[in-house]
């Protein structure tokens, strides 16, 4: 039974997860999407393999999620320092034409 | 007596799967970016409690060291670094967060675009396909619960996920900490280390809490590497814990990333892997199979490899919050966030 | 004392040590790189020896066979894309190494070069190493791990520029890896949780039409789909590739993309094609028109080189995706090895594009097509290797893509297919079109060209293009050695289904 | 049930409502300083309580040294994590609550 | 590789390497250049007269080459093929040495004569061509070896050129692909015999194979310049002289031609034709190109132009030929105005050449008294533009007489029709021109007059038109002796009527 209920939240994560990432403008809160999506699947794969007695667990599913668990922190890094160097590009425009309207004016 | 303790336990999974639900949800609905990620630590310390609910404690630790330990901090420095920088002093209150002039990105319309209820009608139905094709999958199969059990002798350690990350699947593990030092080496890539704001002082509090939480924090770390062989541990937990000691100095102001030299802190990113590849070539040479450790004494093998390995993580895994490349490594000056921009734009 | 068959292993291996080295020493980067290259190449040569000595090979990593670990496989279409893979790898790090000392000499045309070139070699052999490991990996799960390797130094590798237009494609492109990758992770939960087993020949014997397995595949297909750039979810690649580097959108068009694609063909092909039905062969046929015809019409419509040739690339992966259908229908079992062989003509062809617009645009300073005229005055190997790279995409006999297009052609006469015959000869005059307009271009000197100083090295620029754009043309006619390797390579269940 | 247990699971008992004050303590307080007050002083007697009863329980030396050493480290992170978000929440020019 | 196969690479080979090497010459390097294009020409054409004697007494050449299963590249030296050679490799020697002369002090030359070679190998191995996929394959790459010669100039008139020529080229190409490939899955790999594919196939899908012809013969139709689909000839005459003599006299309208004999003999073999009902068609429309094309070049004032019509005109004379292929004599016709038409053209467009590169005239408005300014050159072009008429002693006369006997031993009285009027017609658009050339009165100076001292123009554009107007006639006169093109035509023919 308690597959059944951990694999359905898993799912049910994946897809918000899958729903953040496409529909959300703010590229940090696809990043957060992306998060929670590789966590749902983790969560469906190791519910998988869940027993009540925990001699005959399955290792392998928890050594794929650790794999999964790191791989997904390097993307999440790499995608977060991305998208700081282009904000703060998209900031540094925006101050300079703010500059220059506020030079306009000045001397307008 | 243990009907009660099942009524108990799956009151209390209903609970959880709820909590995780509504969590993941006023994620996607929250206004303001800020709460979103306080949002999502909270759900990364309860996945951590799931994990311990599905008899994974080393999946737990990871969680709570990687996932909310770790990715927490990330998205708070990224988006301290994405504020615009107002006429004054930066303003971090999150009260006032609302009238924050660059509104291009908040969630402005509450009334979602017709585009936006396809995509979620899509997805709905989309979920209701896999949860039926879960519903009728028979009975999960026993999976590979008896071969690493039957083989967990040969392999040099008792903590069998250990066994099955460093032994079985080496491969994947070694292609796994590649990524790490990737995502590392494209974060250098890409920017070097920001100047980090002077704060005018920075307390003394932090700074004597900080002197005294290191050393407990590099041993529990050096004692999660050494536990992971016989219970649950290893170096990818052993790692974070180690990390989070680096990120504890960077924000304390004692290493001042940008004008250190890069070639230690490349040398201890690049140790971990170097170490694995140089076992498994090793492994080709004596035992003649690809990451093949002798057999008696695999287990000296394993815990040498997790040390290394843990090193390296922790150093990746701290250059991923420094969020740059050390700036004296190219003889750059390091540049202010509202500096002009160094690259041209495209012709 | 090192066993023959230990050779699988180098492909991995030594890609995977020149990229810790060149990242820990930087100043003989180039060179560490280089001579892994040469040595990738080297072990794919000998493992197709090998190949045709003893039939394919399984090697079990660690010792320990496949339902607990890993095994690596090498059969026919493994080896073409490593014999490919090396071939290019070789050509595009030579031309990297052109291309970066062209920049540092001259500054004021490039961005930061210096900043490029020492992050580019690592970057290039975990990409390297990504590959090769994709190609030989026998374990779904480990497919997943290079899946990613390869994403992200791709995606780091398309930021390299440092223009902000090309970290915004970069960005867009790492979270749609991100996406590609999770559908296909979900995949494999899905195959783990029917069969409890990872590794793919025991998928292979165990496989069925059971609901797991078509709801793990068709998850699987659209993240592989997401990730290879078909028509309708490919908005991500003609930024990607136009903005970045030359030798970067070499790599990304050329191999990146065949690496996903190559992974779907196996998917299909070789390890669950009892359990599919033949509608959704069909489907894959009908994205893979829409991919011709859309890549063909934008690829008119640009007024810049490297976005045409990157709408080009979306055009030509359409081909790859016809031939699903055409095989599935009793087409002979020549039609599928067609696909394999197109896509490794394919990739030489427009690694050897992006090349010669890499030089034309350091030398010109940049890539419009209506002032390219006067090319060949003054880089007469770059304009010649853009035309016979340009006469494998038309599908030009001697050329490798007319054996391919031609087999498909066959496949789909003989099956009385004839929308898909139709839409192949469509896709082929478009590509005249595109070509041709470049072409026209860079064979007219008009009396005012400008002069254009050649920069001493770039030799290294023209020769490696050239040399990759001869490839593409002559394989029309050494077509029968990569297809009998390519044979042998099927497991014999496989190929009596597909009417071999 | 040895004695011990039993004063284990008392001090237990006690440790709860620590904890329910604490957490009532954060959501009805006015504003940020009084808030961190409720959250580190009843948590951390909460949790000392708690662990001493863990404690108790306990059967092996090695736990006990491992619990009183998670007490240690939680007590010096939340007192100096608060001081932190307390002289923050000073310089960012948030002035307490007042009675009127 | 023994001693047959050895000579159809070498073959190959003489003008390919050459061609390679150009390539990689620097501009300034002329000497060089021309003898290795000379060397290469003379090669070429002692190896096929070797071949050709070689053939006469009954030796077989082939060289296979497998492409991939089931499909091969094979080349094959039967007497059809020896006949094409020949006449290309005779005629590129002469437009070798007549563009040497042409192209002095222009730009770019080596990029000109790479692609000149590249083009001549491509030609030949069109001849050679021993089934239907070799040729597909060279048929489709000629276009590439012609498409750098047409806009050689890079004026945007010539890139316009250029651009139809394509659009033609490949749109013919892509119906032929299709076309070939549809019959392969049909008839399977099958090389060119004289007897075609066997009967059988024809019962069970007659409609189909009457599609696969229709689409075969509009793919090599395009090259052919057959009525609808010839647009593109004309206005690739912006193309330098030599390209235009080469590419309309015997590269590119030749290997349309040759393209449909081919289909029609060997492809489908006479007997099944027949069967089919298909010449009937093929006759109707050729008929239609002939009266289409001398219409057209009436109205025509440039002198190319003209010449380019006429050529539309006189290529569907072998077409009309070969649609009668079931009478000896009419085929017989066909096939010798191959050889035929591609020496008199030439001579004509040598001439043109003349006129354009001396004095600078284009329009035949222009040539008012040019006879007594270039006496030599406006004899050559009388005698070529004498024997398209098919006055006696020229071989236009011996190709139109044998169709006539075609034509009247198949009792088919359109055929006669067509040919008288489109003598006619020939007549009133080529004797104005000479009428004007040798009776009318030179109008103030030429437009652009260069002298070259001794003879009228220089030496190298002067004796290709004269040999080849030379051969006009002494073919003509000879024309039943041992080794003239008739006899050899009457050789291949023999196979074909057995």
């Amino acid at each position: 039974m308690t597959n059944m209920l951990y694999s359905f939240t898993g799912l049910i994560l994946f897809v918000f997860g899958l729903f953040a990432l496409i529909s959300c403008p703010h590229p940090l809160r696809k990043i957060l999407g992306g998060n929670v999506m590789s966590t749902g699947i983790f969560l469906f794969l190791v519910a998988t393999s869940y027993r009540t007695d925990t001699a005959s667990i399955d290792p392998v599913p928890q050594a794929m999620v650790l794999t999964g668990i790191v791989v997904s922190v390097s993307i999440t890094a790499v995608a977060l320092v991305l998208a700081t160097r282009l904000q703060q590009s998209a900031n540094r425009a925006m101050n300079r034409r703010e500059k220059k309207n506020e030079g306009g004016a000045a001397e307008g | 007596m243990d009907s009660a303790m099942t009524i108990i336990l799956t009151g209390f999974d209903l609970l959880l799967s709820a909590t995780l639900l509504w969590l993941a949800w006023q994620l996607l609905r929250s206004t303001d970016i800020f709460k979103a990620i306080i949002f999502f630590i909270c759900f990364g310390l309860l996945m951590a409690i799931a994990w311990v609910r599905m008899h994974a404690p080393d999946v737990a630790l990871a969680e709570a060291a990687i996932g909310a330990g770790l990715t927490g901090p990330l998205f708070l420095a990224a988006l301290r670094k994405m504020e615009r920088k107002q006429k004054k002093e930066r303003r971090f209150d999150p009260e006032e967060k609302r009238d924050n002039p660059d509104k291009r990105w908040q969630v402005r319309s509450r009334e979602a675009s017709p585009l936006m209820w396809i995509v979620a009608a899509l997805t709905l139905c989309f979920a209701g396909l896999l949860i039926r094709t879960v519903w009728i999958i028979p009975r999960p199969l026993p999976g590979l619960a008896q071969q690493t059990a039957a083989h967990l002798g040969a392999s040099g350690v008792d903590n069998a996920v250990t066994a099955v990350l460093l032994n079985f699947r080496g491969y994947d593990t070694m292609l796994e900490v590649m990524v790490l030092l990737l995502g590392a080496i494209t974060i250098w890539s890409i920017t070097h280390a920001p100047f980090p704001p002077r704060l005018p002082d920075t307390s003394p509090v932090q700074k004597s809490a900080v002197r005294l939480l290191l050393p407990l924090i590099c041993l529990t770390g050096g004692y999660l590497v050494w536990q992971g062989a016989y219970q649950t541990g290893g170096a990818f937990q052993g790692g974070a814990v180690l990390s989070a000691a680096l990120v504890l100095l960077l924000i304390s102001d004692f290493l001042w990333l940008p004008d250190m030299h890069s070639l230690p802190l490349r040398m201890g990113m690049v140790l971990g892997p170097l170490v694995f590849l140089s076992m498994a070539v090793l492994g080709i040479i004596t035992e003649n199979a690809l990451l093949r450790f002798p057999p008696e004494q695999a287990g000296a093998f394993l815990l040498f490899l997790e040390a290394a390995c843990a090193i390296s993580i922790g150093l990746s895994l701290a250059a991923f919050f420094a969020g740059g490349r050390p700036a004296s490594d190219l003889r750059e000056k390091p540049y202010q966030t509202d500096q002009p921009d160094t690259e041209k734009e495209g012709s | 004392m090192v066993s023959a068959e230990s050779w699988i292993a180098v492909p991995v291996v030594v890609p995977l040590a020149a990229a810790l080295l060149s990242f820990l020493v930087r100043r003989g980067s180039l060179f560490i790189s280089l001579a892994a290259a040469i040595i990738n190449v080297l072990a794919a040569a000998i493992l197709v020896n090998q190949f045709f000595v003893s039939g394919p090979a399984q090697y079990a990593v660690g010792g320990w066979d496949p339902p607990l670990g890993i095994s690596l496989r090498t059969d026919g279409p493994a080896l073409i894309m490593l014999v490919l893979t090396g071939l290019t790898g070789v050509a595009i790090s030579l031309y990297a190494w052109g291309y970066f000392s062209f920049r540092i000499d001259q500054p004021a045309r490039a961005g930061r070069p210096e900043k490029q070139e020492r992050f580019f070699w690592p970057l290039w052999m975990l990409q390297l190493t990504g590959l090769n490991g994709l190609f030989l990996s026998g374990d779904i799960f480990n497919i997943y791990v290079t899946l990613e390797l390869i994403g992200v130094s791709a995606a780091g590798l398309a930021a390299l520029s440092g223009k902000s237009a090309s970290i915004t494609a970069a960005l867009r492109y790492l979270l749609v890896s991100l996406l590609g990758s999770m559908s296909y992770l979900l995949g494999v939960v899905f195959l783990y949780k029917t069969y409890g087993v990872l590794d793919l020949g025991l998928l292979q014997k165990m496989a069925g039409p059971t609901p797991g397995v078509i709801a793990a595949l068709a998850v699987m297909s659209v993240g592989l789909l997401l990730k290879t750039a078909i028509f309708p979810m490919h908005f991500w690649l003609p930024p990607a590739h136009a903005n970045a580097l030359a030798p970067v959108s070499a790599i990304l068009s050329g191999l990146v993309v065949k690496g996903s694609f190559f992974l779907l063909f196996r998917l299909w092909f070789d390890i669950f094609s009892p359990a599919l039905p033949h509608t959704a062969f069909s489907l894959m046929g009908a994205l893979g028109a829409g991919a011709i015809l859309w890549g063909g019409i934008q690829a008119l419509r640009q007024q810049r080189l490297k976005l045409l040739i990157a709408y080009s690339t979306i055009s030509q992966l359409g081909y790859l995706l016809i031939a699903f259908p055409l095989a599935f229908t009793g087409g002979n079992s020549q039609t599928w090895s067609a696909v394999l062989f197109m896509a490794s003509g394919h990739a030489c062809a427009k690694i050897a594009m992006f090349m010669s617009a890499g030089t034309i645009m350091l030398h010109l300073g940049h890539d419009r097509i209506r002032e390219l005229a006067g090319i060949r005055a003054y880089l007469p190997v770059t304009a010649f290797a853009y035309a016979a790279a340009g006469v494998n995409l038309m599908g030009l006999p001697p050329s490798g893509g007319f054996i391919g297009k031609w087999m498909m052609l066959i496949a789909s006469l003989s099956t009385h297919q004839w929308l898909w015959a139709l839409v192949l000869l469509a896709g082929s005059f478009l590509a005249v079109a595109y070509v041709f307009r470049v072409v026209e271009q860079l064979f007219v000197i008009p009396p005012d060209a400008p002069f254009i100083e050649r920069h001493p090295r770039a030799g290294l620029l023209e020769w490696p293009a050239l040399i990759l754009a001869l490839i593409s043309l002559l394989m029309g006619l050494i077509a029968p050695y990569p297809l009998r390797l390519l044979d042998t390579g099927m497991a014999p269940q496989v190929v009596q289904v597909i009417g071999g | 049930m040895t004695i011990p247990e039993i004063i284990g699971l008392v001090s237990i008992a006690v440790a709860l409502p620590f904890f329910l004050s604490g957490t009532v303590g954060m959501l009805r307080f006015p504003d940020i300083f009084t808030r961190l007050h409720a959250l580190t002083k009843a948590d951390n007697v909460g949790l000392g309580f708690l662990i001493l009863g863990l404690c108790l329980q306990a059967n092996d030396w090695f736990i006990v040294i491992k619990l009183v050493l998670i007490w240690v480290l939680v007590l010096i992170a939340s007192s100096a994590s608060c001081h932190l978000v307390a002289r923050r929440a000073l310089m960012k020019g948030i002035r307490p609550w007042t009675a009127q | 590789m023994s001693w047959e196969n050895a000579l159809i690479v070498a073959i190959l080979m003489s003008s390919f390497l050459p061609g390679i090497i150009i390539f990689m010459l620097p501009e300034k390097s002329t000497g060089l250049r021309t003898s290795l294009n000379l060397f290469g020409a003379l090669l070429k054409m002692t190896l096929v007269v070797i071949m050709d004697l070689a053939i006469y007494y009954g030796r077989v050449f082939h060289m296979r080459l497998e492409l991939m299963e089931g499909v091969e590249l094979f080349l094959n030296a039967d007497p059809l093929s020896a006949m094409f050679a020949t006449l290309s490799s005779v005629l590129w020697l002469l437009t070798t040495i007549y563009a040497v002369g042409y192209l002095e002090g222009s730009p770019n030359r080596s990029h000109f004569f790479g692609y000149f070679s590249l083009c001549v190998t491509v030609t030949i191995g069109i001849a050679m061509a021993g089934n239907l996929i070799t040729f597909l394959l060279f048929y489709e790459m000629l276009t590439l070896a012609t498409y750098p010669l047409i806009i050689h100039r890079g004026t945007d008139e010539a890139l316009a050129a250029g651009r139809s020529y394509l659009f033609y080229a490949f749109g013919g190409g892509g119906v032929f692909l299709f076309a070939v490939i549809w019959l392969h899955t049909l008839a399977g790999p099958a090389d060119f015999t004289s007897a075609g594919f066997t009967p059988q196939l024809i019962d069970n899908d007659a409609p189909v194979l009457r599609f696969i012809f229709l689409l075969m013969i509009a793919g090599v139709g395009v090259k052919a310049a057959l009525v609808p689909l010839h647009g593109w000839l004309p206005r690739a005459m912006v193309a330098p002289a030599p390209v235009s003599a080469l590419l309309h006299a015997v590269a590119v309208v030749k290997a349309g031609a040759f393209g449909i004999t081919r289909i029609v003999l060997d492809v489908y073999g006479i007997k099944n034709i027949i069967q089919l009902g298909l010449l009937p068609w093929l006759m109707t429309l050729s008929s239609i190109t002939i009266i289409w094309g001398s219409l057209r070049a009436l109205q025509q004032d440039g002198l190319k132009q003209r010449l380019a019509y006429s050529t539309v005109s006189q290529i569907s004379y072998i077409a009309l030929g070969i649609s009668l292929a079931d009478h000896r004599l009419a085929l017989i016709g066909g096939l010798v105005h191959l050889v035929h038409q591609g020496l008199m053209k030439i001579t004509l467009f040598f001439c043109a050449g003349n006129l354009a590169e001396t004095l600078g005239i284009h329009k035949i408005s222009e040539m008012a008294g040019v006879g007594r300014r270039l006496p030599l050159t406006m004899a050559a072009f009388t005698i070529g533009a004498m024997g398209m008429i098919g006055i006696p002693p020229t071989i236009g006369f011996v190709s139109k007489w044998y169709l006539c006997l075609g034509g009247i031993t198949a009792h088919n009285w359109w055929v006669i029709v067509v040919l008288v009027i489109s003598s006619l017609l020939n007549g009133a658009y080529f004797l104005p021109i000479i009428i004007t050339a040798w009776f009318g009165k030179q109008q103030g100076s030429w437009p652009r007059e260069k002298n070259f001292g001794r003879f009228e123009t220089h030496w190298m554009l002067l004796a290709p038109p004269l040999v080849t107007a030379l051969a006009v006639i002494v073919a003509g006169i000879i024309a039943n002796a041992q080794f003239s093109p008739l006899a050899w035509v009457e050789f291949v023919v023999q196979e074909y009527t057995r």
